[in-house]
């Protein structure tokens, strides 16, 4: 059954080519195929065991040693992946040393980095680096000062509003390990705030997701995240009302 | 106001209302991250047999959230109809449950006290309510709308056919409808949730998803979930937008939090409706929800996430939607813990949904970090099929490749459909026979090469 | 023979096919207890893919545990029907599943194979089937058995009404049996559990039921759940016996823990045809069962307790039963842990006693000890009549004061029969409407006082 | 509807007087009314209670100082009561220590009386003493000899039977708290086994259940075990095979 179906649309285009969505499984009955049945337990039980793996935080400081030869370590008040899990709102908090460390820093600059692990630490292992490179590229390129990289554990989105207000960065980029899906474990977001500080809606930030490897390219993303950091330094806002705001500034 | 009673020389005090329900509120996790859930199963029980003893009148004399600072509360205050509450005015919650219950009480009774019943009462009720007692009930309230198709009659069940594509290439979306299709899936609507954020998207999304249905004359209709904003920009563009959608929540401050307000979605409403695509009375509007989302803004006030659900529902009937859908596992396990919790929070939202009037669906879903499988979606959508859901949610092989969850299967749907004997609209329903796709006895066929050709077609697909 | 597979560059390996079955086997408690599960989600896998593969034939050349010592096995070997296994002898497990899904495969299809099967194969199938892929299949495959009532027939659910007593009081199960058909309930069989073990006791309770019967002219059967050893005494003292009962299990061994044998069920088989009470080919024996059970009496040998079950389905075929009951959550949490362990656990039970031609029931239960709760039992039960089961229990109140466990309430039978539309047994139904129990269309009435004061005779009461 | 109900009975018998089954509760379409409905959560939360709750062993030796001045303790090998639940195995074997203690006593008894948690300590705190004088007044006048009482703990019914082995009884009779019903928690069950010793199965038992106010009386079980206990001391055997042997014996 299965394969006749396949057989039968080869000869116009086969849907199999231009999406990596589970189409033409075939079928008997409701049911699916056995073979077809199993291979979805099994990504099942890996994406399951990618919520619980941990980044792998050293070599990561290594491969961007180049770029950012600072980097800040920083954790939220989770504690434990368990707790983690449960409570994204202590993924939110830093913890008291965490914000004692980024006290440390020279405070004022116009952008910061907050490399999360969220809810997949494959999507950082796998694409934080040259995400992270084109991103610094980019915004290097335009005279921008950015704040020396932060690495963020057990954290939530909105963890980077308290990192970026006490260091006071204009904008911050957090590029978080989207929860993970059953075909693909390692897809990375990125969201950006204007003027970011603790309690701030998520009405108020811009986000570019699925950037992996069979989805949004680190090239692609970069462009569309220098893009809205651009925006949203010209226009001090951002989120829902960036739009219009940027259409409303005086073309320069 | 405290609420108080005695089990067994214990006493058990509730602050307030507002405590009493969240209290009352089966065992789930979201609750309990806000702290506000009861402390083990005999403190709950107490305050359910509490609640079941507070009279109905209550609910219109103590405010959860005040109407003062809140518009949604303001909305309720303003739907309340007197008289259709009359004929349960003299009621306590347990009563209403009880009256809910019986057999003389059918769809017209049930229609009647529609606008009597606010948000509240219905979350109250349901706190009190058993799996099957939920199910007894909602599947005596119908609730019918119209577009192209005509969704929500008894007995049958639609499905959203859900292209959805990580960024979001045409190519990519058209095949994942293609493949729904061909599984006989859509007649709720072909909706796209899209990864991006542009209007240039939104615009050839839904110029794409029309360009598909039109080819194919499917009567069905199409939708980009895109933020409400960019859809009242594509319609000044005169983009065929059949549906405006939003995901809405309880409050003005989690509405807030989506970048939406009442005066927002009535802009967009009357602007989709002057784009004049569907009859005169056509419902226009796709809204969704989901426990847990007013608490993740940081915007629940100390309200227990089913109340704030029930909350939403109230915006939703603002606009006469064509449909809502809770996608209830959709979140996470902050909020729905394990399978339990969201086989009870989506058969919960499809009874406070259906009571308030609204053609609910349900997302019937799971997310890879909570403790959740296939199984219990095979329960859920069971569950609900003898409920008589409106419409649930189905994607190629359950997996949606950009929101990274689990929904349904199209095959679930064809599992609805010959073994549960739920068929779809029935003006779908006629359309898969002509072009071939089922037969006569609605039993899906395997599309002949022809066909399938034809609906796999290069050029519908490079749209 | 051992088996083996490969999962990212990880060696899986199997000792035999026990070993795969044990670690294919969905989680339990049960199978943990007894030291043979998977180590986790990935193994378990690993066997279910490894199993797929498996080709039917395996199951007539590797034995579990060997015919040389067990009866069971025995039974099975001789049981064993190739011509009826022809058709599906070339598939391997995971091709058997797709042929019980497709559409083509029905009722005539499942019948024929039905003596081709051993509780093997099937046990192993339904390893690798989903809750929807249990109720597909089980759905399809009516089993009918006759005795007064004609039970078993599409589109219907009968019930036991299950009047225990604590000290098997006459009045006390008087009682309870009349507030269950006040309700409605009883047309599988009305079946006492004994709480005393005497002959004398057992003459009287089943005497007493019969007398209720014939002089409300109740078309259905009756029975006391004692020992077959008593039963075999009691139909020697020509008491009034329709069926014998007896709990089984899936080894020689497990029977001999339960006092009984392939020999001496045939002996009471034969006694109680010998009393002609039924017509020539009615089905007379009524057998109860339940995973954990062999393994309790530690006469398992090291296979898992779901296959355990389905070779207890081998026993119960041998004797045409009338009811086999499935007592799925009965035993405890020490083999079924929670409610999402029961549920499934119910299901597969079904599906294999089903396509092992018997005339399955389930008794949706789950004890005090275990962590399940009401919500648990109508999930289960709203998905077993989707698969069509023939039959549930039903106590006063879902509360056994005998054997302290939560059955269903009689409550739960008016649910499926007025919300899920399964009308009991035709000649039952009947009965229903012409005593006034019933309206036409199946409702239940709230007995006239005079019909409630005839039931509820102080004679009958006493006797 | 329930009290209509309710009425309409009462002229003839009241279905209620006759037992404490959840008879005639009334009812909306297919749901219980709601008070029902809630008194059934309610006694479900004390029965799980029930299960969890521990024997106050120090008070029932106290109580039975007279009868019994020596008692021994026992424990299987479960260690806790989360433990015991779900390994009922470990419930049938003797602790290492406990196996000493027994090795300590004088062997070689006609009776020996095991008192055992089981899965309702209630059932022990509430019935045991009444019972166990009950049934030791009934062997006393016999003439029996009757071992130490055993007091066992995370007990299950086959935990007698190495016991009785060890002290070399030659019949055994448990008695252990029952599963917590919904209406009564507290129910105790009697199993009695002719030497027994471990492995035996429960075919070779017999049973007398439901002890407790409510079910069958202290003395009335008394009687009923006694006359099993004698039967087997007479036949050599017990458990289904016991009617049997009985009936073959002379009449003495
Ligand atoms: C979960 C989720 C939600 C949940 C968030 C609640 C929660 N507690 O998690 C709910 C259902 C409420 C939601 C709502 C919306 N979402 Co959303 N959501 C997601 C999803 C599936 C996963 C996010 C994730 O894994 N985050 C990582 C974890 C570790 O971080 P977190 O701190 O726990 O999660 C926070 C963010 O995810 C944030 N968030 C969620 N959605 C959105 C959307 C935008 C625009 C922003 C700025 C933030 C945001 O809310 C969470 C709580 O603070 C993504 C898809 C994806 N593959 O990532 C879409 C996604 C991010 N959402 C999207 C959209 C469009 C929306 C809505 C605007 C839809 C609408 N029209 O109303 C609303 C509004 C959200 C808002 N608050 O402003 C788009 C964004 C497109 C874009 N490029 O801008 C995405 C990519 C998917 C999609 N195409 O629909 N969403
Ligand atoms: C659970 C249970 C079972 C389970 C036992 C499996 C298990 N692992 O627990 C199953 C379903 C297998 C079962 C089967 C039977 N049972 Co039973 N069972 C019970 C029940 C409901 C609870 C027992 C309990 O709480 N024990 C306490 C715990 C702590 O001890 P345990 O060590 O975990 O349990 C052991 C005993 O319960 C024993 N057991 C269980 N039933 C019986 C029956 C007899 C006669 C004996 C000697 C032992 C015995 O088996 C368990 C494992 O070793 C009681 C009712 C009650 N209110 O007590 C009836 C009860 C004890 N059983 C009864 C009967 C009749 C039977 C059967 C003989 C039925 C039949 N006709 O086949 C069979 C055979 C049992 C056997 N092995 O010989 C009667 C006994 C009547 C009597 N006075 O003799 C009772 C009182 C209920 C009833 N009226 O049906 N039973």
């Amino acid at each position: 059954m299965k394969d006749d179906l396949a057989k039968e649309t080869a000869g116009s285009v086969d849907l199999r080519q231009v999406t990596e969505a589970r189409v033409l499984l075939g079928r008997f009955g409701a049911g699916l195929p056995t073979r077809a049945a199993q291979l979805f337990l099994l990504d099942h039980a890996r994406a399951r065991q990618a919520v619980w793996s941990a980044v792998d935080w050293a070599s990561l400081r290594a491969k961007l040693a180049d770029l950012s030869p600072e980097t800040v370590d920083v954790e939220s008040q989770a504690g434990d992946r368990g707790t983690y899990i449960r409570r994204p709102d202590l993924g939110r908090k830093l913890s008291p040393e965490s914000a004692e460390r980024l006290a440390g820093i020279h405070p004022g600059c116009d952008v910061v980095i907050v490399v999360a692990d969220g809810l997949s630490a494959s999507a950082i292992n796998i694409n934080a680096v040259p995400l992270v490179q084109a991103i610094v590229e980019r915004l290097s390129s335009r005279q921008l000062s950015i704040a020396p990289l932060i690495l963020a554990s057990l954290a939530r989105v909105a963890l980077g509003d308290p990192v970026a207000e006490i260091i006071r960065a204009r904008v911050s980029i957090v590029l978080i390990g989207e929860r993970p899906g059953l075909s693909s474990a390692d897809s990375l977001g990125a969201y950006m705030t204007c003027l970011p500080k603790a309690g701030t809606p998520d009405s108020r930030r811009n986000c570019i997701s699925n950037i992996r490897n069979g989805g949004l390219s680190a090239d692609n993303a970069a462009d569309a995240v220098v893009s809205l950091v651009l925006d949203m330094l010209k226009a001090g806002t951002s989120g829902v009302a960036l739009k219009d705001a940027v259409a409303r500034l005086p073309t320069s | 106001m405290p609420y108080k009673t005695t089990i067994e020389q214990t006493v058990f005090s509730f602050a307030d209302l507002k405590d009493l329900l969240a209290k009352a509120t089966p065992e789930r996790s979201g609750d309990q991250l806000a702290g506000i859930a009861a402390d083990g199963p005999v403190e709950r029980l107490a305050a359910q047999m509490t609640l079941a003893d507070v009279p109905l009148k209550t609910f219109l004399a103590e405010e959860l959230i005040p109407a003062d600072w809140d518009e949604v509360s303001r909305l309720i205050v303003d739907r309340h109809d007197p008289a259709a509450f009359e004929i349960i005015s003299s009621l306590t919650v347990g009563e209403f449950r009880e009256w809910l219950l019986k057999p003389e009480t059918g769809q017209r009774q049930l229609e009647a006290v529609t606008f009597g019943l606010t948000p509240e009462m219905v979350a109250a009720v349901s706190k009190i309510m058993r799996l099957q007692d939920l199910i007894s009930v909602a599947s005596k309230r119908e609730v019918v709308t119209r577009f192209r198709s005509t969704i929500g009659l008894k007995g049958r069940l639609s499905t959203r056919n859900q292209p959805n594509h990580p960024t979001d290439d045409s190519y990519g979306i058209a095949a994942s409808a293609i493949d729904g299709l061909l599984m006989g899936s859509g007649d709720a609507v072909i909706g796209v949730n899209p990864a991006t954020d542009t209007v240039d998207d939104y615009v050839r999304i839904v110029s794409l998803l029309d360009e598909l249905r039109m080819r194919l004359s499917i009567p069905t209709q199409t939708c980009c979930l895109g933020h409400v904003t960019t859809a009242i920009k594509a319609i000044a563009a005169k983009a065929p937008v059949d549906l405006v959608f939003q995901s809405i929540a309880g409050s003005q401050k989690a509405n807030d939090g989506f970048g939406v307000s009442l005066a927002l979605l009535k802009e967009a409403h009357e602007a989709v409706r002057d784009l004049g695509r569907g009859a005169i009375d056509a419902n226009l509007m796709y809204f969704e929800t989901g426990q847990g989302a007013a608490l993740s803004a940081e915007a629940n006030f100390g309200v227990d996430q089913q109340t704030m659900e029930a909350r939403a529902y109230a915006v939703a009937r603002e606009f006469r939607p064509l449909l809502v859908n809770t996608v209830v596992g959709f979140i996470g396990p902050e909020y729905l813990f394990n399978g339990k919790q969201i086989i009870r929070a989506g058969l919960e939202d499809h009874f406070c949904g259906k009571l308030l009037g609204l053609p609910m669906g349900v997302d019937v879903c799971y997310t890879n970090h909570a403790d959740a499988d296939q199984e219990d979606m095979d329960a859920l959508l069971t569950l609900l099929c003898a409920a008589n859901v409106n419409f649930v949610i189905t994607v190629p092989g359950a997996d949606d490749v950009m929101l990274n969850y689990q929904s349904l299967a199209h095959h679930d749907a064809v599992y609805c459909r010959e073994i549960l004997k739920r068929p779809p609209a029935p003006e779908f329903e006629r359309w898969l026979v002509d072009i071939g796709l089922t037969d006569m006895a609605g039993r899906l066929l395997d599309a002949p090469p022809r066909l399938a050709d034809r609906i796999a077609d290069a050029r519908l697909l490079g749209a």
